[in-house]
C-alpha cells in the first residue's frame, strides 16, 4: 500500500453538514467524537471548515434552503473527499419523502460514498459507516 | 458609528449543534447592535405532509419535527387525537408516558449542557457531560429500541412496557446521573473561567421575558415560574411531587441553573415513576387504519425547551384536515434576540446556545458589506443553513 | 573523526537540527493528544501506529498530499508564505537552544549560539505572531481577519510580561545567552550540592515564579486554552487558519508543534537547567524528558480551562500578569543584587 | 478545583471508550433493526406497506394471493416497528442488527419471496 | 369551567353580542371564540389587558374552503383560548397585532408564508420560512396547492 492512501485513510478529518435534519442525526454523530465511541480513534477530528475537511458527514433531507450552500461547501473541500450520508433522510429523505421542501436524499445533489442507513443510527452504526468507507479507500 | 459597522450573517453549522438558523448581526467593533433572525433553513413542510397522511404514519413523522424533544411531540400529538376520539388511556401508559418525557429532559439538559461548554471552548467538560449523559442513553435505548426516536406513544398509550425486573437497574442508573449532575453544579458554580463567561451575560429582564412571550427555561431562568406541567397538568404530572424552578438572574448562568436543578426534579419524577407503576394494560386499542371525528383541539407539553403547542383540527378523515406545530425554540427568538442586544461577539455562541442547542449553529458567518451593498462569502459561508423548529 | 563541515550539516538536518526537531515535534503532538485525550476519559489515536505514534506523521502526509487551495480574494504571495513563516521560525529558534553536541557524548551547545540570543528568541517569538497576523488577513476571510486581530491584540498583552518573565533568569546569569543561563544553572546546582546556602530559597522561589508566568504567557503563545480564542472554533471556525488546506495547512500544523517543542525548549532551558541533570545521562535524554514534562504541563492547562473572551484575557493580563511580572523582576534585581 | 480533582482522577482510570468496531458489545434486547420476513406465514394482507410512514416497503406482484414478495428499502426506513407490530400474522420482524452502512444505494434493498404455505421453504433474506 | 364561562360572558358582553359568531369550551382550560374580522385588535387588546391573557403561543392559519381561519391563542397560567377569525380567500387581510404582543411578529410572519395571508400594520412582512428562492403566490398550506402541484410548480416534475 503506497503512503499517501495509507496517510489518507488514517486521517480521516470530518466536517459535519446538517442539511435539515431533525437533530437525532446530528447528536448521534457528535455522540460519536464523545469519550464513549472516540472516532479520534481512527484519526478522525471534527472540524469546522470545509477546507480542513476530507470527509463530509451530511444528515437531514437537503432542504431546498440548504441545497445550494451544500453545494459550495462541498466544492470547497480540497480533493480528494468523500461524502457519508448518515440517516434515512440524507439517503432518500425518509420520512420526509414527498415532503415540498426537501431534496430526498443528498446523492441527488452531490455524489455520496457511503450510505449509513438508520433513523437515526446507533453512534456505533455511524463508525461502521466510516470504517467501511475507510476501507474501500485502502485501509 | 453608522460606517464602522458591518453585518455578519451567523448560520449553522455545528457539530455539536443542530438547528439551522441564519442571524443577520449589525456590528460594530466587538459588540452586536442589532440581529435579525432569518429562520427557515430546517423547513421540510412537515404540517403539509402530515395533511396527506393517516394518523398513524403521523405518529412518526410528528416524532421527526425534532429527534432532541421527539417524544414531547409524540405526547402531544397523541394527546391531540386522544382528545377528538373521546380516548382515555391506562395509568400505567400515563405513568410510563412521564417516564420517558422526563427521561428525555434528562438528556436534552445534558445534553444542552455539553453544548454550551463546548461553545465556550471548554472541551473537556463537554466531553465529560456526555459521556456521562450515555447513561440516561442507555436507559431510553433499553426501554424503548432506539436511542433518540423512541416510538413509545402511540394512540392509545405507549407501545413497550418497562420490564419489573429491570426497574433495579434504572433506579441505580438515576443515582449516578444525579450524583454527576450534582458534580456538574458544583463545576459550573466554581470554575472561574465557566463563570466568567456565564454570568452576566446574555441579561433578560423579567418584563422582557414576559413581553416578548419567551418560553421554558429560558422564561423560568428570568425569573417567572411558569411550565406547563404545573399550570395545566397534563398526563399525571398532578399526581407526582415535584417543583417548578425559577431563578432570578435572566442571564446565561441561570439558564444554566434552571436545567440543571430541573435535572435533578426530573430524575426525582423518574423514580417516582418506576416506583409507583401502577398494574394494568398499556394500550387501548386504535385501528391502524382508524378515522377520527370531526372537531379541534389543542395540546400543550412542556417540552424540554419550553411550551409546545399542536393543534388539530379533524374533518372525520383518516387524516387530519389541518395539524399545526409549534416549537419552543420559535417562541424563543424574540427574546432572544433581545438578549444578544449590545453583547460581545464572542459571547454569541453561548448566549445562543442559552437558550437551547437547537442551534447552536454559530460558527459559520457571512459578512456583508452594507456599505457597498455586496455580500461576500467566507471562507465558509459554509454557513449553513438550516432552520428550524421549523421543523414542521 | 567527522570533517566540520560534513558535522554541521549533520547539525542542521539530522541532528539535533531539522529531522531530529521535526520528530520530535510530532512526537510532541502525539503525547500531548493522548494526554488531553486521557484526561478527558478517551483513548485519542490509537490505530496509527503503536497506540497512534504515527497519528501526526498521518496527518502531515494527508496534508501534504491534499488539493491545496487559494482563495480568488486572497492575497497569493503574502498567504502562500506566510506558512513557510510560521512553519521555519520557530525551527530557527529551537537552533539557538542547547541540546546536545555531536562530538562529546557528555556535552551540550546549541547549533548557534552568541551572547543576547535570547533577545533574538524574543524577537522571533513576536515575528511568528506577527507572520500569523499577516496569515490571517491575506486570507481576506472575516474570520481570518477577526482571527488575525485577535492574535495581535493578544501578542500585545503577554509579550511583555513573557519578556520580563524570561529575563529573570538572565539577570541571575548576568547573560542574555541561552547558553550560559544553562550554564549558570548547572554551575549553581553543583554549587549548592556541594554546599548548601539559604540564598537559595529566595531564588529557587524567584524561578518558580518566572516558570509560572512564562507558562501562562507560552499558553498564549501557542494559542492553547484558555487563550485559543484567535482560533476558537465555536466562534470564528479555526480564526486565522480557516482559508487554509493542503501543503499550507500542513505547514501551519507542523508549525505549531514545532512551536510547542520550542516553548517547551525555553521553560526547560531558562527555568529547569535544561539538557543537565543530576544524574549522568546524555544531554538530549535530559532534554527530551524536560519538554516532555512541560508539553505536559501545557496541554493539562488546555484541558482544564474554558476560553476567556479577548476583552477577558486582555484585562486579565494587564491588571494581573503585567504588575506581577513587574513585581517579579524587581524582586530578581534585588536578590541578584545581594548575591 | 473540582475539575484539576476530576482531570486526576480520570488521567488514573481506564477511558472508557468502547472498542468498537474490534471489540462489540451486544445491542440490548430490543433494539430495532433489519428486518426479517417469513414467507410461509405472510397472508399478503398489504397493512404493513399501508401503515409504513416512510414508503419503505413495496408488496410485489400486488395484494391478496398474488403477491409474490416484498421489498424493504433500508435506506427510506425508520425502523420504527410499526410493519411488525401490524402484521397480523408476525411474517415481517426487526432483528437487532443494526450494522447497515452501506457503499451503494442498491444495496439497501432487501428482496424477500414469499411462499405459499403448502410449499415450505426455508426463508430467504 | 365556570371561570371560563364567565369570561365569555364578560368578553361577549365588551364586545358586543354580533360581534362574536361562536364560542365553545370544549373542555377545562381550552376555550375557543370566533369573532368579526374587524374587532380583533379590540378583542386582543381586551384579553390581555383585562383578562390577563398576556402569552402568545403561536398563530394558526386554517384554509378552510372558502375563507382562511386565522386562530390566535393565547394564553394564561390555566387556560388555553382559542380566538379565531375569519379572512376571505380572495383577499385574506387581518389587522396586525404586533404592537400588543411583541412575540407575534414571527408567528404572523409564518402564516404569511404558508398561506398568503397580510397583515396589515405588521412592520416588516418578509419572507421567514420559506426559502429565498420560493416562487411568489404559492402559498403551500392553501389546500389548492396539493403536493403534486407544489413539486410541478417549483420543479417541473411530479411524483
Ligand atoms: S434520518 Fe431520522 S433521525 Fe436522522 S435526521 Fe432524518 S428523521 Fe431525524
Ligand atoms: S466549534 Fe464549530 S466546528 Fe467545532 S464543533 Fe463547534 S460548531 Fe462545530
Ligand atoms: S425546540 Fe424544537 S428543534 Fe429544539 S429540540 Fe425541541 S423540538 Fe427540537
Ligand atoms: S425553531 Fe428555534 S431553534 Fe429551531 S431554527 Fe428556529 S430559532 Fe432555531
Ligand atoms: S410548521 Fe413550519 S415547517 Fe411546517 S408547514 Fe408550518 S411553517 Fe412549514
Ligand atoms: S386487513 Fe387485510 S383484509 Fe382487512 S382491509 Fe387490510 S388488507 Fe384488506
Ligand atoms: S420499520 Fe417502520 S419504516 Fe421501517 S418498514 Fe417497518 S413500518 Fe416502515
Ligand atoms: S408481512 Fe404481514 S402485514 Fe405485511 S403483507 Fe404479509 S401478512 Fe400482511
Amino acid at each position: 500500500m503506497d503512503i499517501v492512501t495509507w496517510a489518507r485513510t488514517r486521517s480521516p478529518w470530518l466536517i459535519h453538514f446538517n442539511a435539515g435534519a431533525c437533530n437525532a442525526c446530528d447528536i448521534e454523530v457528535v455522540a460519536a467524537i464523545t469519550p464513549r465511541f472516540d472516532l479520534e480513534r481512527f484519526g478522525a477530528l471534527l472540524k469546522g471548515s470545509p477546507r480542513h475537511a476530507d470527509v463530509m458527514v451530511v444528515t437531514g433531507s437537503v432542504s431546498r434552503q440548504v441545497r445550494e450552500r451544500l453545494k459550495r461547501i462541498y466544492e470547497q473541500m480540497p480533493e480528494p473527499k468523500f461524502v457519508v450520508a448518515v440517516g434515512a433522510c440524507a439517503i432518500s429523505g425518509g420520512v420526509f419523502q414527498q415532503c415540498y421542501n426537501v431534496m430526498e436524499g443528498v446523492d441527488k445533489v452531490i455524489p455520496v460514498d457511503a450510505y449509513i442507513p438508520g433513523c437515526s443510527p446507533k453512534p456505533e452504526a455511524i463508525l461502521d459507516g466510516v470504517v467501511k468507507l475507510l476501507k474501500s479507500a485502502g485501509y | 458609528m453608522g460606517k464602522r459597522e458591518f453585518t455578519i450573517h451567523v448560520g449553522p453549522q455545528h457539530p455539536a449543534l443542530k438547528e439551522p438558523e441564519n442571524f443577520v448581526f449589525k456590528v460594530d467593533g466587538e459588540y452586536v447592535v442589532d440581529v435579525e433572525p432569518r429562520i427557515g433553513y430546517n423547513h421540510r413542510g412537515i404540517e403539509k405532509a402530515m395533511e396527506n397522511r393517516t394518523y398513524i404514519q403521523n405518529l412518526y413523522i410528528v416524532e421527526r419535527v425534532c429527534g432532541i424533544c421527539s417524544n414531547s411531540h409524540q405526547t402531544c400529538y397523541t394527546q391531540n387525537v386522544e382528545e377528538l376520539l373521546g380516548m382515555e388511556i391506562p395509568e400505567r401508559a400515563k405513568y410510563i408516558r412521564v417516564l420517558l418525557a422526563e427521561l428525555e429532559r434528562i438528556h436534552s439538559h445534558l445534553l444542552w449542557l455539553g453544548v454550551a461548554a463546548h461553545e465556550i471552548g471548554f472541551d473537556t467538560l463537554f466531553y465529560y457531560i456526555w459521556r456521562d449523559r450515555e447513561v440516561v442513553m442507555d436507559m431510553l435505548e433499553e426501554i424503548s429500541g432506539n436511542r433518540v426516536n423512541y416510538a413509545m406513544p402511540t394512540i392509545g398509550g405507549v407501545r413497550r412496557d418497562i420490564a419489573a425486573d429491570k426497574i433495579p437497574k434504572y433506579l441505580k442508573m438515576l443515582d449516578v446521573l444525579e450524583e454527576r449532575t450534582k458534580f456538574y453544579k458544583n463545576i459550573c458554580a466554581t470554575e472561574k473561567t465557566v463563570l466568567a463567561r456565564a454570568d452576566g451575560v446574555g441579561f433578560l429582564s423579567k418584563e422582557d421575558a414576559i413581553r416578548l412571550n419567551a418560553v421554558g427555561p429560558n422564561l423560568r431562568a428570568s425569573g417567572v415560574a411558569s411550565d406547563i406541567r404545573a399550570d395545566s397538568p397534563y398526563l399525571v404530572y398532578d399526581e407526582i411531587p415535584w417543583n417548578v424552578i425559577s431563578y432570578d438572574s435572566g442571564d446565561v448562568f441561570a439558564n444554566v441553573l434552571v436545567r440543571v436543578d430541573e435535572t435533578f426534579e426530573s430524575v426525582n419524577i423518574c423514580r417516582y415513576c418506576l416506583e409507583h407503576l401502577p398494574d394494568g394494560p398499556i394500550r387501548t386499542i386504535f385501528s391502524p387504519l382508524g378515522k377520527v371525528p370531526e372537531g379541534e383541539a389543542v395540546s400543550l407539553v412542556e417540552a424540554p425547551r419550553g411550551e409546545l403547542i399542536h393543534y388539530i383540527q379533524s374533518r372525520g378523515t383518516d387524516k387530519p384536515y389541518r395539524y399545526k406545530i409549534r416549537a419552543p425554540t420559535l417562541g424563543n427568538i424574540p427574546a432572544l434576540c433581545e438578549k444578544l442586544r449590545g453583547g460581545y461577539i464572542a459571547d454569541i455562541p453561548i448566549v445562543l446556545a442559552g437558550i437551547d442547542p437547537c442551534f447552536s449553529c454559530t460558527d459559520r458567518m457571512v459578512f456583508v458589506d452594507e456599505d457597498r451593498d455586496k455580500r461576500w462569502e467566507m471562507n465558509g459561508e459554509q454557513l449553513r443553513r438550516y432552520g428550524v423548529e421549523w421543523y414542521k | 573523526m567527522i570533517p566540520p563541515v560534513l558535522s554541521s550539516l549533520i547539525q542542521v538536518f539530522i541532528f539535533p537540527g531539522f529531522i531530529f526537531i521535526l520528530s520530535y515535534a510530532m512526537f510532541c503532538e502525539w503525547v500531548s493528544r493522548k494526554f488531553v485525550a486521557r484526561l478527558q476519559n478517551r483513548v485519542g489515536p490509537l490505530y496509527t501506529g503503536w497506540e497512534g505514534i504515527l497519528q501526526p506523521l498521518a496527518d502531515s502526509i494527508k496534508l501534504l498530499a491534499k488539493e491545496d487551495i487559494t482563495p480568488k480574494a486572497a492575497d497569493k504571495f503574502v498567504f502562500a508564505l506566510m506558512p513557510v513563516a510560521v512553519f521555519a521560525l520557530p525551527l530557527t529558534a529551537i537552533f539557538l537552544i542547547p541540546i546536545q553536541s555531536l562530538t562529546n557524548l557528555w556535552g551540550y551547545s546549541p547549533i548557534v549560539s552568541f551572547e543576547g540570543d535570547l533577545i533574538i528568541v524574543l524577537f522571533l517569538l513576536s515575528v511568528i505572531i506577527l507572520s500569523i497576523f499577516l496569515a490571517g488577513w491575506s486570507s481576506a476571510n472575516r474570520f481570518g481577519i477577526i482571527g488575525a486581530t485577535r492574535a495581535a491584540l493578544q501578542m500585545l498583552a503577554y509579550e511583555i510580561p513573557l519578556g520580563i518573565a524570561m529575563i529573570g533568569p538572565a539577570i541571575f546569569a548576568r547573560s542574555l545567552s541561552i547558553g550560559k543561563i544553562v550554564e549558570w544553572q548547572a554551575q549553581s546546582m553543583h554549587n549548592f550540592l556541594s554546599a548548601p546556602n539559604l540564598m537559595a530559597i529566595p531564588v529557587a522561589l524567584l524561578l518558580a515564579v518566572g516558570f509560572i508566568i512564562c507558562t501562562v504567557c507560552l499558553l498564549a503563545e501557542l494559542e492553547l486554552r484558555p487563550f485559543d480564542s484567535p482560533e476558537a472554533e465555536t466562534e470564528i471556525v479555526h480564526g486565522w487558519q480557516v482559508e487554509y488546506s493542503g501543503k499550507k495547512l500542513g505547514l501551519l500544523r507542523l508549525g505549531h508543534d514545532v512551536k510547542l517543542v520550542l516553548a517547551s525548549a525555553l521553560l526547560t532551558s531558562l527555568f529547569l537547567g535544561g539538557p543537565i541533570g543530576p544524574w549522568p545521562i546524555p544531554p538530549v535524554v535530559w532534554f527530551l524528558l524536560k519538554t516532555a514534562v512541560c508539553v505536559l504541563i501545557l496541554s493539562n492547562a488546555s484541558a482544564l480551562f474554558a476560553r476567556l473572551r479577548i476583552d477577558q484575557m486582555l484585562g486579565g493580563s494587564w491588571r494581573y500578569l503585567a504588575p506581577l511580572s513587574i513585581l517579579y523582576i524587581m524582586a530578581v534585581q534585588i536578590i541578584a543584587g545581594l548575591m | 478545583m473540582a475539575m484539576a480533582k476530576e482531570l486526576l482522577k480520570n488521567a488514573r482510570e481506564k477511558p472508557c471508550t468502547l472498542l468498537y468496531p474490534f471489540e462489540k458489545t451486544a445491542p440490548p434486547e430490543g433494539l430495532r433493526g433489519k428486518h426479517v420476513f417469513v414467507g410461509e406465514k405472510c397472508i399478503g394482507c398489504g397493512l404493513c406497506a399501508r401503515v409504513c410512514p416512510a414508503f419503505a416497503i413495496e408488496l410485489l406482484g400486488g395484494r391478496g394471493p398474488k403477491m409474490s414478495g416484498m421489498k424493504v428499502y433500508l435506506g427510506r426506513c425508520l425502523f420504527c416497528q410499526q410493519c411488525e407490530e401490524v402484521c397480523p400474522t408476525g411474517a415481517i420482524k426487526l432483528t437487532t442488527d443494526y450494522e447497515l452502512a452501506v457503499l451503494k444505494q442498491e444495496d439497501m434493498v432487501l428482496v424477500f419471496e414469499r411462499k405459499p404455505p403448502e410449499a415450505k421453504q426455508p426463508k430467504k433474506e | 369551567m365556570e371561570d371560563h364561562k364567565r369570561l365569555i360572558g364578560e368578553f361577549t358582553e365588551f364586545l358586543g353580542a354580533e360581534n362574536v359568531m361562536e364560542s365553545k369550551v370544549p373542555r377545562e382550560r381550552r376555550v375557543f371564540v370566533t369573532i368579526k374580522t374587524d374587532k380583533l385588535r379590540d378583542a386582543v387588546k381586551y384579553l390581555k389587558d383585562h383578562e390577563g391573557l398576556t402569552h402568545i403561543t403561536t398563530i394558526t392559519g386554517i384554509d378552510s374552503g372558502d375563507e382562511i381561519e386565522v386562530l390566535y391563542h393565547l394564553a394564561k397560567k390555566d387556560l388555553s383560548l382559542g380566538l379565531r377569525v375569519m379572512a376571505p380567500m380572495e383577499e385574506p387581510v387581518v389587522d396586525s397585532i404586533v404592537d400588543i404582543f411583541n412575540g407575534a411578529g414571527l408567528y404572523e410572519r409564518e402564516v404569511h408564508d404558508i398561506l398568503g395571508v397580510a397583515f396589515e400594520g405588521h412592520p416588516d412582512m418578509k419572507r421567514l420560512i420559506l426559502p429565498d428562492e420560493w416562487p411568489e403566490g404559492v402559498h403551500p398550506l392553501l389546500k389548492k396547492w396539493t403536493l403534486n402541484k407544489i413539486r410541478e410548480t417549483i420543479d417541473g416534475k411530479e411524483w
